[in-house]
C-alpha cells in the first residue's frame, strides 16, 4: 500500500508539473510594454514553486516508500528525525524566507511600475463605463473635452450609456461613444474606469491587466499596446446573470488606421 | 461551598444536566449531550455536503455541455432551467449556493462544530462542554441558518447569485440588479447573520471547555494536537464571525430598510438611478475578507490538527516537534488577519497596500511549510500502518502541498494582476480549503467512527474510496491551474468568448473527472450507513492511539468517563516504544 | 427560422390592424389617420454591436436605433394609436402574441397585447438573451432565455407601457404596449395608423410615443364611417 | 490490540481548577469571552463608521438627544446598585438593578422617538443610521444582561446562586455600561 501511495504522488506530481513546463496550456503572447515583467515574474515563481511542489511531492512520496511495513513484517523500531524539528524549520524559514525576499523585492517593483507610476504625458484619454453586461468607451471628441456624467440621463434606452447631456453640454456633443476599445498601437492610453451599476474588471488577457471597476470610484488605469490586433476584453468581478458575456473587443490599429477610425466615427455623429 | 458575606448560603450553579436524559426527544433531539451535538453537526454537514456537491455536479455538467438540457431538472426547476437548459442566472444561484454551503455548512461545521464538539470535551476529560445549553442553541441556530439559506430555492427568483461572497453592491441593491437579487439574497444574509451567532456560541463554549473544564492533569501541553487546533481556531472564529455579523446586519439594512452603508451614489441599473448615496462598496469587502481570509483557517485548521493527531498513531512514533506545531498553529492565526487585502489587490483599493498585505500573506507560508515539513519527518523511521485514516491523513499532506504551494502566485499582487479572477484561483483555493478541508474530515471520520458509533467502517471500501477519490480531485482541479494560466475567467456559466474555445475540451475532462469522483462518494456514503448497522463491534482503542477518547467505551458512556474522571499522566504524543506496547495513553497511571 | 419570424410578424400585425372583434356585426367604423411631428428629432445612429459577433453578421448593414424612428414628411413609427376613452371592445384576444429577438434586435420594436392576452417570447439568436421587462404596475421579471430554451410564456394583468430590455445586450430596447382596449392600432413606417370595428359613439383616441409622450383627441363615429384623426408630437433632438 | 482502560480514580469531580470548583472559572471565562467576541463586532461597526464617514460627503452631525445622558446616569447608576448588591448578596440592589435597565432600555426607547419626531429615521442619513445600528445593538445586548440578572435573581431567592455567577452577571452588566460609554463618546464626537 505505501509503494502504491508513493508511485500515484510521484506519478501526479511528475505528470502535473510536467503539462506545466511544457506550456501546453500557456499564457497568450503578451501584447504591453509592462507585461514582459510579469511574465518574467511568474515564470520565476513557477520554477520556485514547481521546484517546491515537486520536491515536496517526491519527500512524501520516497518517505511513504521507504517507511512503510509490510504486512507480516519485521518489527523494527522507529526512529526519531536525525536533529530534531530545528533543521527543518531553519530549513523551511531560510528557504521560504529567503524565496519571500526575493519575490517581494523583484515583484513589488513590476506591480509599482503597473499601479503606482503616472501615466505618461500625452497618454491618450479614454473613459470607460462598465455596466450589467457590457463596456462602453468614450473618446473625448474634437473639443478635446469629455462632457460630464449625469446618472440621471443614463439611458440604455436611448444610448445614453455615459448619461450625457447634450442639449445643455455642447462639450458632450462631439463626445465618441462605442463599444469596442479601439487604441493606437504603441500609445500610452489612460483609462478611467466607472462602473454605472455594480463591480466590473477589466482584464484583457493579452495585455496583462486586470483592474476593478468600483461603484462610485473613478479607477484610472494605464498602459501601452505594442501590437496591432483584435484582442479580448472581458470582466473578471461578478456581476449578474450576464457575467459571462460580458466582453469587448480591444483593436489595436496603427496610427493611420486609429485616426481614419476615429473620423468615421465622429462622421456618425 | 462558599458561605456568603451575609450568611446566606451560596452553591454551586445547579447541576448542568450530566444525568442522561430520559425521554428520546432529549436524548436524540434536543439534547444537551455534547456527542449527540456533535454528530448533529456531522449529519448536517452530511446533508449540507451531498446537497452542495449535487449543485457542483450539475454546474459543471452544464460547463462542459453548456446547452444539452439537463435531465429531469427542467422538471425541479422549471423557473431556473426551463426544459432542463440552465440558465445563466441559475448557473450562479448554484454556484452562489455551492460555496456558501460549502463554506460554512461543510467546511467549518463538519471539522470544526462536529468532530470538535464530539472530541473536545473528551480530550480534555471533562463530562460536557462548559456551557451545554448554549451548546444546544448553537447546533439548532445553525441547522436554522442551513434551512433559511436552502430556502432560498423555493422563493421567487430563486437563490441570490452574487456569490459566497456576495460583493455589494450587486447583492445590495435589491432585485434590480438581477433574479434571486430580492428575497432570495436577504435570506442569504439573513442565514449567515445566523450562522455568526451559532459559531460565536460554540467558538465561545470550545474555549471555555478547553481552558476550564480540563481533567487533572492535563496541562496546555498535554493537550491533543486536534484540540489544540480546535482551541485555535475557535479563537480565530471569535473574532471573524464578530466581524461577519455586523457587516450582515448593515447589509440586510441596506437590503430592505433603505441605509447606504455598501451603495454608493449615482448608480443606475437596468435603467433606473438608484435612491441611494454614499456608501462604500469597498467597505464590505473590507469587513468580509477580514472575515473570509481567516475563515479559510477555520476550515483547515481542525484539518492539521486530525492530521497531526492521526499521523503519529499510524506512524507509530512522536509527531516530529509538537511544540514547533503548536507555535505554527499560533503564528498562523495571528497572521490570519493580517492577510485580508490579498483578496482585493485589484478592487481599486490604495496600490501602495497591496505590497503591505502581500509581504504577511507571503510570511505566512512559513508555519505553514514548517508543518509540511513535520508531518514528512514524522514520517522518517515510520512504521507506518496502512489504514485508510492514514491513507486520508498523508493524501491530506499531498494535496494541501499542491494547493499552498499556487498561495505564491496569487499572494504577490505582480502576478496576480493576470491570475486574478481565474480558474487559477479556484484550482488554489478548492485544493487548499477545499479538498485538503475535506480530506481531514474523511481521515477524521474514519478514524474516529469507531469511537463515535461503537463500530468499525470497512476498510476495503475505505480504501477504494481513498484512491478513487484521491486520484479524481488531482484530475478535478489541477487542470484549472492550466485553464487559469490561459487566462480562463472564473464563474462564467458558458464560455463564449473566442480565446476560451480552445480550453472547452479541458472543461469536459474536468466535468467527466468530477463526476466521477462525485460518484466514488458513493462508496463513502454505503460504508458509513452500512458501517452504522452493520460493521464489526469496535473495541476501546482499536488504533493503539494515545489520547482520552481511547480511554473510555466506544462509543462512550454519556457522561464519557462513566463516573470516573481521568487523571492524565502523560502527553498524547508518546509513540515508538519497544515490547508489546509501543504506546503510552495520555491516562495511563505512572 | 425567418418563416417563424415572419409567421410572427404576421400575427402581430394582424392583431394590430384587425384588432377590432371581426365578429361583431356591423355598422363598424374605422378611425384612421397619421402621425408626424414637429420640432427636431434625435438622429437615429447606428448600433453598435461589437461584443455580439454573430450579431454583428446578421447585419450586413449597421441597425439604426429604433427608440424614434421616422420616416418621409416627419412620419413617426412605433406609435401606439388607443382607444382610451368609449367603448373598450372585446376581452383579451385568445391568440399569442409573438415577440422575437433576432439578431440581437427585438421584432416587433413595440409589441401590442391586451391585458390577459397571452404573449409568447422566443430567442432566434444562437446565444442567450435575458428578457428584463421594467414593469412598474405588473409585476417585474428578469429571466435569461439560452439559446435552445422553450420559449417564454406569459401575460401582462394590468394595462401599462412596458420597457423591455436585455441587460446582456443593452442596445436591445422594446415595449410592451398593454393596453385594456381590444381597439389599437400601431403607426407603420409611413406613419399611418387604422383602428377599425369601432360600434357607433365618442372615443378618446391616444396616440403614445415612447419619446416623444401622448397626445389624445376625442373623435364621434357615427355608423360605418371611417374618420380621420391626425396627431402631431412634439420633437426635441436630445 | 491493547485496550487499556484506566483504573478507578477516587477523584470526583476533580477538575484542574479542582480546589475552586469548575462551575468557578467557567461562567467568568464565558463572559470575558464574551466580552471580547462583543468588543470586536462594535469595533468592526466602528471601522465601519470611519470607513463610510470618508466615502460620501453626506455625513451630516447627529445632535445626541439630551435624554442620552440622563439614561447614561441611569446605566451607571445601575451598575453602582449590582456592585453593592454583589458584594453585600443583598436582593434589593439586585431588584434596582433590573428596574435602573428597564428604566435604560425605555429611556433608549424614548430616545428613539425623540429622533423619529425630528424625522431622523434610520435610512434618513449615514449617521442616523449608525446612530440606530449601534443603540439597537447595544439595547439588544443589555437586554441579553437583563436575562442573566433575572436568572440570578431567581437562583438568588432560591438560594442556590453561586459567587462565579452573580459575578459573571456583574461583570456583563459592567460591560454593558463601558461599551455604552464608549459608543456614547464614538457617537458625540464622530456620530
Amino acid at each position: 500500500m505505501g509503494r502504491l501511495f508513493a508511485v500515484v504522488v510521484t506519478l501526479i506530481a511528475l505528470a502535473s508539473a510536467t503539462i506545466f513546463a511544457l506550456h501546453i496550456w500557456w499564457l497568450p503572447p503578451d501584447i504591453s510594454t509592462h507585461g514582459a515583467r510579469i511574465d518574467r515574474q511568474l515564470n520565476e515563481t513557477m520554477v520556485v514553486a514547481g521546484v517546491l511542489f515537486v520536491l515536496g511531492q517526491l519527500a512524501l512520496a520516497f518517505f511513504v516508500w521507504r517507511f512503510s511495513t509490510r504486512e507480516g513484517g519485521p518489527s523494527r523500531p522507529s526512529r526519531a528525525f536525525p536533529g530534531g524539528p530545528t533543521p527543518l524549520v531553519v530549513l523551511a524559514t531560510v528557504l521560504v524566507g529567503v524565496e519571500i525576499l526575493v519575490l517581494t523585492f523583484v515583484g513589488s517593483k513590476v506591480w509599482a511600475d503597473v499601479y503606482q507610476t503616472p501615466p505618461a504625458p500625452g497618454a491618450l484619454q479614454i473613459e470607460v463605463v462598465g455596466e450589467q453586461f457590457a463596456f462602453y468607451f468614450r473618446y473625448a471628441g474634437a473639443d478635446g473635452k469629455f462632457g460630464a456624467m449625469h446618472p440621471e440621463l443614463m439611458n440604455d434606452a436611448t444610448q445614453n450609456f455615459f448619461g450625457l447631456d447634450p442639449a445643455n453640454d455642447t462639450t458632450a456633443r462631439d463626445d465618441i461613444v462605442v463599444g469596442s476599445l479601439v487604441i493606437p498601437v504603441n500609445q500610452p492610453v489612460v483609462l478611467r474606469l466607472h462602473a454605472k451599476d455594480v463591480n466590473h474588471s477589466f482584464y484583457v488577457p493579452e495585455l496583462r491587466i486586470q483592474q476593478d471597476f468600483v461603484p462610485g470610484m473613478v479607477i484610472p488605469l494605464h498602459f501601452t499596446a505594442t501590437k496591432p490586433g483584435k484582442y479580448e476584453l472581458v470582466c473578471t468581478q461578478l456581476c449578474g446573470l450576464g457575467h459571462y458575456n460580458m466582453r469587448a473587443y480591444v483593436e489595436v490599429k496603427t496610427r493611420p488606421e486609429f485616426d481614419q477610425w476615429l473620423k468615421e466615427r465622429a462622421a456618425e455623429l | 461551598m462558599a458561605q456568603g458575606k451575609g450568611g446566606r448560603a451560596v452553591t454551586h450553579g445547579a447541576a448542568t444536566g450530566h444525568a442522561p436524559a430520559q425521554s428520546f426527544l432529549r436524548r436524540h433531539v434536543f439534547s444537551v449531550d455534547h456527542k449527540v451535538i456533535g454528530r448533529q453537526y456531522l449529519d448536517l454537514a452530511l446533508v449540507a455536503v451531498v446537497t452542495g456537491m449535487v449543485l457542483s455536479w450539475i454546474m459543471r455538467f452544464h460547463l462542459g455541455w453548456p446547452e444539452t438540457p439537463v435531465p429531469g431538472l427542467g422538471k425541479l426547476a422549471p423557473t431556473g432551467a426551463a426544459g432542463g437548459v440552465i440558465t445563466p442566472e441559475f448557473y450562479l444561484a448554484l454556484m452562489t449556493m455551492h460555496g456558501t454551503i460549502m463554506v460554512f455548512f461543510v467546511l467549518t461545521t463538519a471539522p470544526f462544530a462536529g468532530f470538535g464538539n464530539f472530541f473536545l470535551p473528551i480530550h480534555v476529560g471533562a463530562e460536557d462542554m462548559a456551557f451545554p445549553r448554549i451548546n444546544m442553541t448553537s447546533f439548532w441556530v445553525t441547522l436554522a441558518a442551513f434551512l433559511v439559506l436552502v430556502s432560498a430555492f423555493f422563493v421567487g427568483d430563486g437563490p441570490p447569485l452574487s456569490g459566497w461572497t456576495a460583493y455589494a453592491p450587486l447583492s445590495a441593491v435589491g432585485k434590480d440588479a438581477g433574479p434571486g437579487q430580492g428575497v432570495g439574497q436577504t435570506l442569504w444574509a439573513v442565514s449567515i447573520a445566523m450562522f455568526c451567532v451559532a459559531q460565536l456560541l460554540g467558538s465561545l463554549n470550545f474555549i471555555a471547555t478547553t481552558l476550564d473544564l480540563r481533567t487533572r492533569g492535563m496541562s496546555l501541553a498535554r493537550l491533543p494536537f486536534a484540540t489544540w487546533a480546535w482551541f485555535i481556531t475557535s479563537v480565530i472564529g471569535l473574532v471573524a464571525f464578530a466581524v461577519l455579523m455586523p457587516a450582515c446586519i448593515l447589509l440586510i439594512l441596506d437590503r430592505v430598510a433603505g441605509t447606504s452603508f455598501f451603495i454608493p451614489a449615482g448608480l443606475v441599473i437596468s435603467d433606473r438611478l438608484q435612491p441611494h448615496a454614499g456608501g462604500s462598496p469597498l467597505l464590505w469587502q473590507h469587513l468580509f475578507w477580514f472575515f473570509g481570509h481567516p475563515e479559510v483557517y477555520i476550515a483547515i485548521l481542525p484539518g492539521f490538527g486530525i492530521v497531526s493527531q492521526i499521523l503519529p498513531v499510524f506512524a507509530r512514533k512522536p509527531l516530529l516537534g509538537p511544540r514547533v506545531f503548536i507555535v505554527c498553529l499560533i503564528a498562523i492565526a495571528f497572521l490570519s488577519y493580517t492577510v485580508w487585502g490579498h483578496h482585493m489587490f485589484l478592487s481599486g483599493m490604495n496600490p501602495v497596500s497591496a505590497t503591505l498585505f502581500s509581504v504577511p500573506t507571503l510570511v505566512i507560508t512559513i508555519p505553514a511549510t514548517i508543518i509540511c515539513l513535520l508531518w514528512i519527518g514524522t514520517l522518517y523511521g515510520a512504521r507506518l500502518r496502512f489504514t485508510t485514516a492514514a491513507l486520508f491523513a498523508l493524501g491530506f499532506v499531498s494535496v494541501f502541498v499542491s494547493g499552498g504551494i499556487s498561495g505564491f502566485f496569487l499572494a504577490q499582487p505582480s502576478t496576480d494582476i493576470y491570475l486574478h479572477g481565474t480558474y487559477f484561483v479556484v484550482a488554489h483555493f478548492h485544493f487548499v480549503m477545499g479538498v485538503a478541508a475535506m480530506f481531514g474530515i474523511f481521515a477524521g471520520t474514519y478514524f474516529w467512527f469507531p469511537k463515535m458509533f461503537g463500530r468499525m467502517m470497512n476498510e476495503t471500501l475505505g480504501k477504494w474510496h481513498f484512491w478513487l477519490t484521491f486520484i479524481g480531485v488531482y484530475c478535478v482541479f489541477m487542470p484549472m491551474h492550466y485553464l487559469g494560466l490561459a487566462g480562463n475567467v472564473r464563474r462564467y456559466s458558458a464560455f463564449t468568448d473566442d480565446y476560451l474555445q480552445p480550453l472547452i475540451p479541458l472543461h469536459r475532462f474536468i466535468t467527466i473527472a468530477a463526476l466521477f469522483t462525485g460518484a466514488v462518494q458513493l462508496i463513502f456514503l454505503f460504508n458509513l450507513i452500512r458501517s452504522r448497522l452493520r460493521g464489526p463491534v469496535a473495541p476501546a482503542n482499536p488504533w493503539e492511539a494515545t489520547t482520552l477518547e481511547w480511554s473510555t467505551s466506544s462509543p462512550p458512556p454519556h457522561d464519557n468517563f462513566g463516573g470516573h474522571p481521568p487523571v492524565v499522566t502523560h502527553g498524547p504524543n508518546e509513540f515508538g516504544g519497544v515490547g508489546p506496547q509501543d504506546y503510552v495513553m495520555q491516562a495511563e497511571p505512572r | 427560422m425567418i418563416a417563424r419570424v415572419v409567421a410572427g410578424l404576421v400575427v402581430v400585425s394582424v392583431a394590430g390592424a384587425t384588432a377590432g372583434p371581426s365578429h361583431l356585426p356591423p355598422p363598424a367604423g374605422t378611425i384612421s389617420g397619421k402621425v408626424t411631428y414637429t420640432g427636431t428629432p434625435p438622429k437615429m445612429r447606428p448600433i453598435d454591436m461589437a461584443k455580439e459577433p454573430a450579431c454583428v453578421t446578421d447585419h450586413p448593414t449597421p441597425v439604426m436605433t429604433q427608440d424614434v424612428v421616422t420616416g418621409s414628411a416627419n412620419s413617426v413609427r412605433y406609435v401606439v394609436v388607443y382607444i382610451s376613452g368609449g367603448d373598450q371592445g372585446a376581452p383579451a384576444a385568445t391568440d399569442t402574441v409573438r415577440y422575437d429577438q433576432k439578431g440581437c434586435l427585438y421584432i416587433p420594436h413595440v409589441a401590442v397585447m391586451q391585458v390577459h392576452q397571452p404573449l409568447e417570447i422566443f430567442n432566434d439568436d444562437p446565444h442567450s438573451h435575458n428578457i428584463h421587462p421594467l414593469a412598474r404596475v405588473n409585476p417585474e421579471w428578469n429571466k435569461s432565455q439560452p439559446k435552445g430554451a422553450p420559449p417564454i410564456r406569459t401575460a401582462w394583468d394590468q394595462p401599462e407601457f412596458i420597457p423591455v430590455k436585455c441587460n446582456v445586450h443593452p442596445w436591445m430596447h422594446g415595449y410592451f404596449a398593454v393596453l385594456a382596449t381590444s381597439h389599437f392600432s400601431m403607426t407603420d413606417s409611413t406613419g399611418e395608423f387604422s383602428i377599425t370595428g369601432l360600434p357607433p359613439g365618442t372615443y378618446t383616441v391616444t396616440a403614445w410615443h415612447e419619446r416623444f409622450g401622448t397626445k389624445s383627441q376625442e373623435v364621434t363615429v357615427a355608423g360605418s364611417e371611417t374618420k380621420t384623426a391626425n396627431f402631431v408630437l412634439t420633437a426635441r433632438p436630445y | 490490540m491493547s485496550t487499556t482502560m484506566v483504573p478507578p480514580v477516587l477523584t470526583p469531580r476533580s477538575v484542574a481548577t479542582a480546589d475552586r470548583g469548575p462551575e468557578r472559572r467557567v461562567a467568568e471565562t464565558g463572559v470575558w469571552i464574551a466580552i471580547g467576541t462583543i468588543s470586536m463586532s462594535f469595533a468592526a461597526l466602528t471601522s465601519a463608521l470611519v470607513v463610510r464617514q470618508s466615502s460620501g460627503a453626506d455625513w451630516q452631525h447627529l445632535h445626541l438627544p439630551a435624554l442620552l445622558y440622563v439614561n447614561t446616569l441611569v446605566l451607571l447608576f445601575s451598575s453602582v446598585t449590582l456592585e453593592l448588591s454583589r458584594r453585600r448578596l443583598g436582593s434589593f440592589g439586585l431588584h434596582a438593578t433590573l428596574m435602573l435597565g428597564i428604566l435604560f432600555l425605555a429611556g433608549q426607547g424614548l430616545a428613539w422617538r425623540q429622533l423619529a419626531a425630528q424625522n431622523l429615521h434610520l435610512a434618513t442619513g449615514p449617521s442616523s443610521a449608525f446612530f440606530y445600528v449601534f443603540t439597537v445593538l447595544h439595547a439588544l445586548h443589555v437586554l441579553g444582561g437583563l436575562g442573566g440578572l433575572g436568572l440570578v435573581e431567581r437562583r438568588l431567592a432560591a438560594g442556590v446562586l453561586s459567587r462565579t455567577t452573580f459575578k459573571a452577571a456583574a461583570l456583563y452588566w459592567h460591560f454593558m455600561a463601558i461599551l455604552w460609554l464608549y459608543l456614547l463618546a464614538l457617537l458625540t464626537i464622530r456620530g
